[in-house]
């Protein structure tokens, strides 16, 4: 046993980048379940938290197909470096790790990672794969009431108190240095472009800017600087926070192995 | 009195009382106290189950127990909601569980340890739950008896999840998963037995609460229905439940069970079970830290209507 | 594969629980390092869970070798029913689980632990296993050193400022009713106690007192009432906080099955 | 100037300059910011290989690496110790840690992935280090000569452990631990290429700090030093290093490498590495929480002091 046998072409790839990163918001969602700010959030949180997980089911089963692996076998199984998510995705809402967490950044990040997901289901709507397409469909009916929740709440937050503008602020400042690597191309999205099976990466930050920036400025939030990407999570290599993120998401595979549940 | 009498006789003839009905205070503090109890207990419910959220074995388990307890959520904001008719906020209640001066179901001071415990939960605490639930669905007050509908169609949906959750793993698992089950049955039956309360013969508030068609079966009764309908459950499971003076009574019809350890109820009622102090500060953290999002949600929304007032 | 077979004897159960008590608490007092309030504490939090390690490693080997097991199967490969420390050794640091965590808490429990530790291994000093009175003897020298730093601590912060007064009551409160694990007899330290193995864990109470109080007098530190005991941990049922130590601890031998290290 | 020319004599002529020697303020600052950014570096490089504490395959490995980071720590101590004697307290140096004003080295804003990144620190990134600390033992400030003394040794020892742990892995280990092995050898040559600074065409204060017997040896010249040291332990490991242009120049005696990637190397330092700001967050977290223990230390030393002088 060991490293699971992945084909790793570009397509299988391009389909894992979008899995995980869904897959992983997920994880990181869900553990507001139980512990939000008001009874509200916390079904908002896991309603969402439940159709990217969804989501992130219906493209690992299409992205494993090829090797015959399953959603299971791919969520469970895969070591960390096999996990393409970009880091952004994997961070936990607090810094210091406090529970329940620092919710001014789960609603920055929910909300610019759902405007960049509404413009990806987007264009994956005329996907040459037809699964995907189909996928995408039923994605950006979810992701556009993420967009809207989320940009609600920005709005809310960062145009409420003194002190709840200071925390949306510092959220966003945290994101940001994080969003170069969905906007960054490479021969993975090179050739999904070429392919047609979906755009590259890159092609969606003037769109992604468009959507974003007037929310931003009606919550009063200022946009931080842009920074060179540093991140390299779409290559397999995470932050120090995926691995603790995973050793807990697989850990029953793990301990009962072979199990059926 | 005649107010009082005309009350009575309209339960008595089964109708429902609405929130702008007149009602005696006690019934209002009665039903208030029940009401919400039954949310908090919802709530605090949250934490066992979420604990295994991040953990589930399986993505479709994972949904599945997602979904349940985004559901629990649910079932608090109908019954704060359904309190909140007879004239006490939701603030006002969830002020009385922080500060420790209103209780929630004590089953939920006890920690989830294995994924097992999820099923068992579903199977055990949820069945208890709405063994005592389903009589409230012809509650004599209206919306308690309406939210109650509601929970209890989602409870037993629940509740099959969970058991299916346990077969699959007696039927097909592995030893070391049939060996978690059994682990996870023997330390959840008994305070799932106590969760219908005390024995009758200890039990307060229960003879008004009849009469208000509050309560329509006695803590014993359901204890003993619930045992009843359980066994065959476990027998299909092919998993032991941990009593030996279980067994079948001819002539009562019903199954005998040992002595349930009220000891033990009352202690952890009274704070000392393995999680009280723990639940309890979750939720007070949750709350107090959720306070600048709750604070600036309102000062926001002030602004907003400031601003439509000037156009 | 599945549950790790042991032969769940009194004695190997004894052994068990001393043992994964030492590994439960060297694992909680390593997240200190490297995040501790002054460099010096950094350096003796790590030193003392070296020692609790050692002490580990040395009972797990004794109490495997029955069974063919060495100590790494034992730590890494046993599920948390078969772990036998009391719940008391594996609370976070910090009841919100913030890093790097709640010092007082840290403080407190090793006070209380380090001085159970002193009394245990100075009765197993006259156990009848050779080979246990040979570790409680190179173990006792650490606990010594162990007590003497933590109750320092427990002075200085109990008797500073009003506010770490507070956080040092308030730590001795959330310790103290899981206390009464430690000082629980039954028929593992009935048969250990008959067959002078070592202590029963009942007879430890009153000299621990007696060497507790004092320093808690000194820490200007009100005794909290006794509490019932709730808690189940030497009988393999444990509070919610061991198995997400353990989905760390255990994860590099789950995840890379069959490796050489 | 009288007073300088001396000092510079006793440098050339090997002597060591010590604490209460007359010394030119720039080569006290010099020194200060030198021995400060390298504790620094010891401090925050607790960071990353702390990160697998918890999660060591092996109770003997995890002992291994809790003593390694420990004495890690020690080493800050030890530095921090020696800079003191320049008249620069450990809490001003500390401040302009966290206030972002002193660097650590860039190397430690590089994340630690897997466990084969433990031992590939220990081999590549304390190899580097100990190239460009050897000649520091010579350095002409005593204490810090003889705190590196005792640096250099404790991490050769390091570099030992972590070159055996790669080595178990790769002779006896499964595929997937050589992949891991050979996956953080790949993420980390490049930035330990690096650690020697930029290239002797750009880098700042070295040739003052080579008259004064404070660096021995330029850049390039270490880096090519351990680059011809890494190679040959990278055959006996069985890994390959991630870089095509690699080979053995016959006339130059050394190995040639491929070009760096100095851009990458600027944006690091300059604050845009993968870690940066958590690592600086992490730091200035445990300071500022610990800040209650030092205030409370201080007043119990206090109140004691007060104690015996009343007494």
């Amino acid at each position: 046993m060991g490293a699971m046998k992945l084909s790793n072409t570009h397509t299988q790839r391009y389909l894992l980048r979008i899995a995980d990163a869904a897959l992983i918001l997920s994880q990181r969602n869900s553990e507001w379940c139980g512990h939000g700010p008001i009874l509200e959030e916390d079904l908002a949180q896991a309603n969402m938290a439940l159709d990217l997980l969804g989501q992130a089911r219906a493209l690992l089963t299409h992205a494993g197909a090829a090797d015959g692996l399953d959603e299971d076998q791919l969520a469970m199984l895969r070591l960390e470096h096999q996990f393409l998510n970009p880091v952004l995705f994997e961070l936990p809402h607090a810094v210091d790790g406090r529970r329940p967490g620092d919710f001014a950044f789960t609603v920055v990040r929910n909300f610019l990672t759902a405007a960049w997901f509404n413009l990806l289901w987007t264009k994956l709507l005329d996907s040459c794969d037809t699964e995907l397409a189909a996928i995408a469909e039923k994605s950006l009916k979810e992701a556009r009431y993420h967009l809207q929740h989320s940009a609600d709440w920005c709005v809310r937050l960062g145009d409420g108190t003194a002190d709840s503008q200071v925390r949306m602020q510092a959220a966003l400042e945290r994101a940001w240095p994080y969003l170069g690597e969905l906007f960054e191309g490479d021969e993975v999205d090179a050739a999904a472009e070429a392919e047609k099976l979906g755009p590259s990466w890159a092609s969606l930050q003037a769109e992604w800017r468009a959507l974003v920036e007037p929310v931003l400025a009606q919550a009063t939030l200022k946009l931080p600087k842009d920074r060179p990407n540093a991140h390299r999570g779409r290559h397999g290599a995470h932050s120090e926070h995926l691995g603790h993120l995973l050793s807990d998401l697989q850990y029953l595979q793990r301990a009962y192995p072979g199990g059926t549940w | 009195q005649a107010k009082e009498a005309a009350f009575q006789a309209r339960i008595d003839a089964g109708d429902y009382i609405e929130p702008k009905d007149w009602m005696p205070s006690s019934y209002r503090k009665t039903l208030v106290r029940q009401i919400s109890q039954h949310a908090h207990s919802e709530i605090v419910g949250m934490l066992p189950e979420g604990n295994w959220i991040s953990r589930a074995p399986t993505l479709k388990r994972k949904a599945i127990l997602l979904a349940k307890v985004q559901d629990e959520g649910g079932h608090g904001l109908y019954l704060y909601a359904a309190a909140e008719t007879l004239g006490t906020s939701r603030d006002q209640m969830l002020d009385a569980l922080h500060t420790g001066k209103a209780k929630y179901s004590s089953i939920f001071n006890y920690p989830t340890v294995t994924w097992a415990d999820v099923g068992v939960i579903g199977w055990l605490v949820d069945g208890a739950a709405i063994m005592n639930q389903v009589p409230l669905c012809r509650c004599s007050y209206g919306p308690y008896a309406r939210a109650m509908i509601r929970v209890c169609r989602e409870e037993s949906f629940h509740q099959r999840q969970g058991y299916e959750s346990l077969l699959v793993m007696m039927q097909n698992g592995t030893e070391a998963q049939k060996a978690m089950v059994q682990d996870a049955v023997n330390r959840w039956w008994w305070p799932s037995l106590m969760m219908f309360g005390p024995p009758d013969s200890d039990s307060l508030h229960s003879e008004q609460s009849m009469r208000w068609g509050i309560k329509r079966n006695s803590n014993d009764e359901l204890r003993q229905k619930f045992v009843d309908a359980t066994v065959d459950q476990a027998k299909v499971l092919g998993i032991s439940l941990p009593d030996p003076e279980l067994k079948w009574n001819e002539e009562r019809g019903h199954w005998d069970f040992g002595p349930i350890n009220w000891d033990e109820f009352w202690r952890v009622v009274g704070g000392d079970g393995p999680c009280n102090r723990e639940r309890l500060a979750t939720r007070v953290r949750a709350w107090d830290e959720g306070e600048w999002v709750r604070e600036a949600a309102l000062a926001h929304a002030r602004k907003q209507h400031t601003a439509k007032e000037a156009a």
